[in-house]
């Protein structure tokens, strides 16, 4: 992970570690922390936590985003902070969600906007004039338009991978494929990785193709504390402890300190949970196979 | 009360786009009563869900495992809601105003906000789009301005342009429901009025909530109690550990 | 089958069989034929065999399609005839896949067109004027369109579905997740009914839900001569026998009255081909089942 | 040696966009010989195939079964096409013209054709977007007008208009592999002309095969024949029952 960041992820990049509360890859995030990244442009539907932690890290310069909040908690603070204090340092780009994953979908096919029928009578354009309209050359209606959205790096969390990034996801599916295709370089961070055969059993499962992945880290637990459907359930007691900490800056300094500067690596971060596994770690539930065979 | 109430509202075999908390509730309170082949549908990307759980997160595993079907989010907004297929969403926020308008993106002004609130996420598109969507909201003052401060996501009337002439696909917030009433839109304006009373509600009660000057449909009617069964249900089976559920 | 057709189906309508190869649905084919249904407008990327047998027995009034062949093999006659010969009675709407692959994307997401970066330099606008541009609102760049495709029922076959409709496929996927969601009605045509529990133990699988289908027909061996992946192989002599079959007119209608109007229905189909399922019935190959449990 | 002269124009690790038939053969001779980590996507949806048998159609399970991912169209398409990530294209055609233009829809007038060919099928897109393309098809005059009937691919000039002013992004047709020889595009006009013969044929006889005044590069190569592995590989392991071969 260490080397995967250092070479693939520079100071000013547009970053993007997708995944709609499944596989969002909170180890990627902690080593760009460690490793001191700096005016990034952090891109994500839902930033979540661990942009609340890049944020408070000063990782971030810009953040484009359609829904800041902590899911059936509260508030991000950190962001709440950089937005709502004098002179905000964190410069905003908004969207809703639909505007976002319109925006991946164009990045990922390489078109530079997608249409789609929103935000009539909402004040969303008024504070993003990026959303604009056009009219269709059939009937004549006036739809909306995003611009493509093609980050320069995109970290994927996926349940496993073979050695080339031949990628496979199940359970939720997020935009994790378009945030793929319309990244420059990609970074896929597996909780396993298997041989290509695995891969090669049930071609349908792979969401991302190694010809677009540049590089791979295996790192079980990496997202914890959200989750890989099939190996460990989200950890929604850090998500509720998350209001109190991030609500005062000096205990989220200290949160920091302890578990993300003061780890090397995510074993460490793990070995400094003890009872985390057994509490988590997903039952045993496996569907059938499908016949390949003709 | 609040989760009774948009229980009843929800016909079986219908198609709800749901959100996580009050919603959630509902509908699976209506799956357990008189509703039990809806269908489920939630932004993160699960279709049918049946949860074995109470799901704490929009995304919770529980909506994935034992649903009918997964799909991206690309088709959870094209295929799905922007497709037509949804017949009801619901919608919450820190401010709804007069017009059934809801913001949740800042108090104040957007520049330099007094509150930054999270966004829209998928209210704008379920405004825009589901065949019709139920508010939940608590009264008061601050929460029902005569205005919205920022325009989120759209109601019946957008800064004076009717919601038909924004070519606006469906019907918009045709119930708003509180701690106290239920609002509706009125039919001709689009305004919301005094539609329904729970329980032992004066209708100065529900007027004290809002910061217009709140009118009454011609037919007040007063809502019945939540029955036993739905009481026990929600408290025994759906919340037992009151995650959702205040009193 | 045959309820399903008579109910859904009317002359005049605009009809999608889709299936790119695999999964196309022959059965559904033959029994519009039985029926006798006319003024058609066949919409497929590939009219394949089945729309050339649905031409030949004059069900077709137009045709919207992007690649009229016997892939593999030579022609489609009873298409060639009916465009080379004096005075042609078939009205042709001409796009390429990726054209016709968009049109269904288009009415998939309710959206009236969709754009694409393709056709510039082509005579395929000028002898499609349905295919135009419009103007990037960011870069100015001009971009094709095509117009969405909302047919007025879709047939899709697949390898399973429960009894409302909610349908798993894998091996190749076509269009038919877009042609379903085009369509104002939707007959899924199934190799096998299966519990909802089953569609329940993998929901990843589900291509389309039960919410856009209009009905369920059950109907084992029904894309014959074409293939269902874990069912039965592709009759490739099929394929190739159909070259001197079409070529010529009147064996071409032989055939029709002796496979289509001389049967009653699917099963008396196979049973007119002896040694049919033995030699196509698919080898078992299962792949292993991921793990849903949390 | 058609097969032969295409299979040693792709490198190893290229991600190649393959049709049935001959290119089939050729990628999977390449596949066999220098280049084994190949990338072949094919139109219907199957990346990184690896079929156990010679599939007979460009949706052949064999396709599928084994290989890195299955994709619907619209990923095929949009995802991999338009975004870029082929690097090599195969097409053939009816006719290819002086500027490297295909036609594959009709000989004749496009209303009352003299013949109706299948089409464009992912032809067009094809040679727009991969990064460059190889056509493979035989000499004949009628094969190779000056201009084609009906342009469905886009060469390096079409209709008078300089490819890079149509905004292509694909480099288009770099070299036509023929049955006597192999024609290029000439870098700077873009025209076709002679650049390689097969053993033992002489220009004249190329230029029988074209309708135009062929030019010749200003270094003829000649061509090596296939080695005994290529033809022992191509007639015993990869196409035995000779269903692309004809010798």
């Amino acid at each position: 992970m260490q080397e995967a960041i250092s070479r693939y992820v520079r100071d000013g990049d547009a970053v993007v570690i997708e995944g709609f509360t499944h596989l969002i890859c909170f180890a990627a995030g902690h080593e760009i922390i460690r490793q001191r990244r700096r005016d990034l442009t952090l891109c994500r539907l839902t930033p979540d936590l661990i942009y609340d932690q890049m944020i408070a890290a000063g990782c971030a310069r810009k953040l484009v985003f359609s829904w800041a909040g902590n899911p059936g908690v509260g508030s991000l603070h950190a962001f709440r902070r950089a937005v709502e204090g004098p002179g905000s340092p964190l410069e905003l780009e908004e969207y809703s969600h639909f505007g976002m994953v319109a925006r991946f979908s164009a990045g990922a096919a390489r078109l530079p906007f997608w249409p789609l029928r929103d935000y009539a009578g909402t004040d969303l354009p008024k504070a993003n004039p990026l959303i604009r309209t056009i009219t269709c050359p059939y009937t004549g209606v006036r739809l909306a338009t995003v611009p493509a959205l093609n980050p320069d790096v995109t970290i994927v969390h996926a349940q496993r991978a073979d050695a080339e990034g031949n990628t496979q996801i199940w359970g939720l599916l997020g935009v994790q494929k378009e945030a793929a295709f319309a990244s420059k370089r990609v970074i896929v961070v597996v909780e396993e990785l298997v041989d290509t055969a695995v891969i090669r059993a049930d071609p349908n499962r792979t969401l991302i193709p190694g010809i677009v992945v540049s590089a791979v880290v295996v790192e079980p637990w990496g997202a914890h504390p959200s989750y890989a459907h099939g190996y460990y359930d989200r950890d929604n007691h850090f998500y509720v402890a998350w209001e109190a900490i991030s609500r005062d800056s000096a205990r989220l300094a200290d949160y920091l300190a302890e578990y993300v500067y003061g780890v090397p690596n995510r074993a460490a971060y793990i070995a400094k949970h003890p009872g985390l596994t057994d509490r988590l770690t997903a039952r045993s539930q496996v569907c059938a196979g499908v016949n390949y065979g003709f | 009360m609040m989760a009774a109430v948009a229980a009843r509202e929800l016909a079986d075999g219908e198609v709800v786009f749901v959100g996580i908390g009050l919603p959630n509730l509902a509908c699976n309170l209506a799956r357990a009563t008189h509703a039990p082949n809806l269908v489920l549908i939630y932004e993160s990307g699960a279709v049918g869900a049946s949860p074995s759980r109470l799901p704490v997160s929009i995304g919770d595993p529980a909506l994935v495992t034992g649903s009918l079907m997964v799909c991206g989010m690309a088709d959870v907004f094209q295929l799905f809601l922007q497709n037509g297929r949804i017949e009801v969403g619901f919608l919450g926020g820190a401010q709804v105003d007069r017009w059934g308008n809801i913001n949740t993106t800042v108090i104040g002004d957007y520049a330099r906000p007094k509150v930054r609130l999270p966004g829209s996420g998928g209210a704008s598109e379920i405004a825009a789009h589901a065949h019709r969507t139920l508010v939940m909201a608590k009264l008061d003052p601050r929460a029902f301005p005569e205005h919205v401060d920022f325009l989120t996501s759209p109601g019946h009337r957008c800064r004076g342009i009717p919601r038909r002439e924004l070519g606006l696909p469906g019907a918009g917030p045709v119930k708003v429901i509180t701690d106290k009433a239920v609002l509706e839109a009125d039919p001709k304006k689009g305004e919301l009025v005094l539609a329904a009373l729970y329980p032992g509600v004066r209708p100065e009660a529900v007027r004290a909530g809002v910061s217009w000057e709140l009118r009454t449909r011609t037919t007040l009617l007063e809502l019945p109690p939540p029955t036993a069964r739905e009481l026990q249900l929600l408290r025994e089976v759906l919340d037992p550990r009151k995650l959702y559920l205040k009193s």
